[in-house]
């Protein structure tokens, strides 16, 4: 490489570094990712000019063209509520670049009859074996999210048995191929352990903990990239890897801390297993008070003070729309508008933030758990929509509940407590919540967006003296 | 580049990344999460310089798949973070009293 | 290592350094200072080098001369950062009522 | 260099960060201070075992020993109040070993033959200039603080074309050099240019701003040593440079910032020349009032919130201690004491904190600058103790005065204000304090340790009820 390219990957890489930092408060998030756009021009325009005329020029233009084809309309279209299926696909694509890019340095080699180092080896092993380990893994987990799989943890006896042998038979080859890089037999195994090494992994663990495993895959991903640096002697590759590592571990660290859980137990836990069978039938004569929409609308039309916390089940409905004309009408009538955001609530880290951006609140309007929680005894209403298991009381009294431990929303202090949602049925994590059986407590059953709109309705009509 | 060069570049970025990721607020992880996907699409300089330098058919056909792969990356997180971020507004000074 | 990577090598450290002493409070500013001096004696790894490879005069004599320098700094730096830090003291809990 | 001491360096580089990192906490510091320690010595011995047996065995444990011999005791009878003129010498130090290292590295290559690169030749003329430089132009610095040399700024005319040219004469020689490295006549010139370079660059410099200065010293002589890791091919040199030039860097800039100061002004600005002009004489029928150790002490007593905020008069009388005294026995007596800390009060970052450490002050009872301002209005008493700058209301009002704009603690809004200092005299930026003459200012002229006892005198009298 030239001194000319190497040093458009250094400014690249300190353009890199910039966009995440940058990305660390709202108003120059935006600035992060030109300066993200502009290395990677940077990058890719410098390694062309670099190799000019490059071979296959006209392969390289349709796969950049192909590429952009696939990649725009589905940035364009895709829906806020699919997220976290669209990243669980781009780390598959992520994941699948590195992999492909280590065979054919690997077959490249050999055929040429290069030599390769004991650590050039290692590192492309390492690629290859994480780069397709990640991709059926990133798919698997699209697979769950988008509901075209069973979300429900499969589990069979010797399970991790089987698991650490095929582990076990791609280390050999690998070390094998290390210690003698021709034997280019063992070079199929490596693919095909990490291609099902990517599925066994993923079939035990329940849709419910898939955000987890996708944030811990962009770690695995990354470090793929970042082996391909190490193969390719480029230490852009290495930054950009490094970075990509660093972010998805610190987040799957933060949303396990969120649940109260540790990293063995989301990967081997195979939560969600045992949903149903411990929710609903111990206290039949429990009391539920279902409420209707006009009912709602009379109890918040006199409150002074309404937080609204958010869920999944908002996200599902679309509703945030209509959730956003309810806060504007309440504060319009003089009504102090808060939202809570619990840092697990939805099915992504920030899920929540994106989708009430997306429908024009405000973003000082939204307030982290800690911020929010002292706020919940001085509210008249606490309004949960398509939330539940980050409003489960439980969490903080049940000792031998799954989910003890974890911080949740004590939206039960507010003075009445009302739920939209559209059964009794259970959250992701499959267990009974206790709020709705609260003395304060009204439930509002029925699809979020459109109970929502009932409310709006009746708000507007009173509002209009009718 | 050697071994531990290689490793102390990916030791300082790993610090480099830990620091600034810690300070992204919880608002912004869903963006977080989407750009370092864009940014990961860095793989397409490996994936160019394979097909830029083959001459045989199976590196030239794998590559070109990757190049594909990461430009999906490269073109759709930039562009859906971007979409996001732009949904991202303070309150107006005003509209608290509309 | 070459240029480059070297080059690649320095930003990073200095953006960790940068995050890194950006959060050090005020108060410690001063053992700060005293740390890093110490931490800059890492120069005794080059003038030992130099010493102990060498079969000129003048580079011993220079080399030892830069060994007593960083020395002195290694030392004192690091045991007068920890003078320092040992007296920093929180109020004790019953203090302000005795 | 073998993998294996590359290692090391590489375990010794995360540890240095890791010991930057925990610094960032009182309650971590000192682990910091160890891991530092722990990098320091694995650095250290793995490089002397990488060339075991080394020649000189000699020679460098005589100087490790000589070293520590002079190291240890200056670390430990130094007095607090001299730091910065410790860590003035101290740069001095590092930046010599680099420049020395640096030339012997030259004069072997030339001797034995080897081809410098460009490269080469460039960080090590790099290396060897701003060592030189930062070697006596730390010197000076120290020498200033120490009071050995003339505080005041000299300068003269033609300065700025007598540096220039000196500067350049410097850089065509290294260019020189690194286009022909054999040139040794041209070495000299590289050094005598930075070590005049150095005495240059200070002379003009008034003793009020050395601890900028020194900061900035930092910054180089962190730079210096990171052109050494260049010149060894050494990353962990290049690792710890970048650490310490960031950290200087940095704190230049915060202590410019306190000072509502320019670089360029710090460093060309001839700041404190003009000294005792514009002071005193301007208007002298304001009335000052001064009181007497008893009559502050009746103030005192029927305080019931004091703020102190301690100067560089505090350092010099090395008052600390009575002055925990008398907060403790103002305490005691049910007054609310706290300590409001300018970012530049004293001559470094810092230096009121590590003071008031050392008298047992507990560092949760300092407050910040921002934190205690708003406080000043609530309080009865600020009891100004040889601090004057910081302490300066002209800088919030006058805008011909040259502290104009920079920050200052707001002890005017106190009820009564009581300012010791031995007399009229300005404080170092030279300027006359207009605080002095309000009414509710009390001068209580005296060296601050006689007078702080003074008032532990009156105090404990008035409470044994004499
Ligand atoms: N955010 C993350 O990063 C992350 C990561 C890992 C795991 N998780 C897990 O995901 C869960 C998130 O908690 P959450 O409270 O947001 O959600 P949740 O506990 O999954 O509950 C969502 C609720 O929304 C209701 N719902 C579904 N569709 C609806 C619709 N169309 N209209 C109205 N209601 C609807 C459902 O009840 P009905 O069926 O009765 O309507 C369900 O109880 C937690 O268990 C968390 O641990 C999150
Ligand atoms: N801390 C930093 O990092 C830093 C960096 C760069 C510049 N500076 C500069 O240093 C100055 C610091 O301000 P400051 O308010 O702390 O100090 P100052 O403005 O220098 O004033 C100190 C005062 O203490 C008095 N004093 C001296 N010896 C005394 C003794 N033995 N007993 C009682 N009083 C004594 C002096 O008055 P008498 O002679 O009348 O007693 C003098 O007016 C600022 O101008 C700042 O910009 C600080």
């Amino acid at each position: 490489m030239t001194a000319g390219v190497q040093l458009a990957y250094l400014i690249a890489a300190i353009l890199f570094v910039l966009s995440l930092k940058w990305l660390s408060a709202p108003t120059t998030a935006r600035r992060g990712v030109l300066a993200g756009e502009i290395g990677m021009a940077i990058a890719v325009l410098s390694t062309i000019f670099a190799i000019w005329p490059p071979a296959n020029l006209g392969w390289i233009l349709a796969a950049l063209l192909m590429g952009t084809a696939i990649g725009a309309p589905m940035a364009i279209f895709m829906p806020m509520t699919a997220m976290p299926q669209r990243i669980a696909l781009s780390h598959a694509f992520g994941a699948l670049a590195a992999a492909l890019v280590g065979t054919s340095e690997y077959y490249v080699a050999v055929t040429e009859g290069h030599h390769l180092s004991a650590f050039t080896m290692g590192a492309l092993g390492f690629e290859v074996l994480l780069g397709f380990l990640t991709f059926t893994g990133s798919l698997m987990a699209f697979g769950k999210l988008q509901g075209v799989l069973p979300q429900r943890p499969i589990t069979y006896r010797g399970q991790n048995a089987v698991n650490f042998t095929l582990m076990g038979v791609a280390i050999v080859a690998l070390v094998w191929l290390i210690i003698d890089p021709t034997q280019t037999l063992l070079f199929p195994v490596l693919i095909v352990g990490g291609l099902l090494f990517g599925v066994l992994l993923i079939i035990p663990i329940g849709g419910a903990d898939m955000p987890t495993v996708i944030s811990l895959l962009n770690s695995y991903a990354g470090l793929a990239g970042a082996a391909m640096g190490f193969v390719l002697g480029n230490p852009l590759l290495i930054v950009a890897g490094a970075l990509d590592g660093a972010s998805g571990f610190i987040l799957s660290v933060i949303m396990c801390r969120a649940m109260n859980r540790s990293f063995t137990n989301v990967l081997f836990g195979a939560f969600g297993q045992v949903t149903a069978s411990s929710g609903g039938d111990e206290d039949d004569d429990r009391i539920v008070r279902s409420a209707s929409a006009d009912e709602a609308a009379m109890v918040l039309e006199a409150a002074r003070k309404v937080i609204i916390a958010p869920g999944y089940g908002m996200a599902v409905a679309q509703a945030q729309h209509k959730v956003r004309e309810l806060a504007d009408m309440l504060t319009k009538n003089g009504t102090e508008v808060l939202f809570a955001i619990h840092p697990v609530a939805g099915r992504m880290p920030g899920h929540m933030n994106v989708l009430l951006a997306e429908a024009d609140v405000p973003y000082d309007q939204l307030k982290e758990m800690d911020e929010v929680n002292p706020e919940f005894a001085q509210a008249d209403v606490a309004l949960v929509i398509g939330a539940n298991d980050v409003t489960n009381p439980a969490a903080r009294t049940d000792e031998s509940s799954p989910i003890y431990g974890m911080p949740v929303l004590d939206v039960d202090k507010a003075g009445t407590v009302m739920v939209i949602k559209r059964s009794m049925s259970p959250g992701f994590a499959g267990i009974d919540n206790p709020l709705y059986y609260n003395e304060n407590t009204m439930m509002l059953f029925g699809d979020a967006k459109q109970f929502v709109a009932d409310i709006v309705g009746e708000l507007s009509r009173s509002a209009a003296g009718v | 580049m050697d071994l531990i060069t290689g490793l102390f570049v990916f030791v300082l970025a790993g610090f480099v990344g830990f620091e600034v990721i810690r300070r992204v607020p919880q608002m912004l992880h869903t963006p977080l999460m989407s750009l370092t996907n864009a940014l990961s699409g860095i793989a397409l300089v490996g994936s160019i310089t394979i097909v830029a330098t083959s001459d045989s058919t199976l590196a030239t056909v794998l590559g070109t798949i990757a190049i594909v792969a990461s430009t999906i990356n490269v073109v759709g997180g930039f562009w859906i973070t971007d979409r996001m971020l732009r949904m991202f507004k303070k309150r107006e000074p005003k509209k608290a009293d509309r």
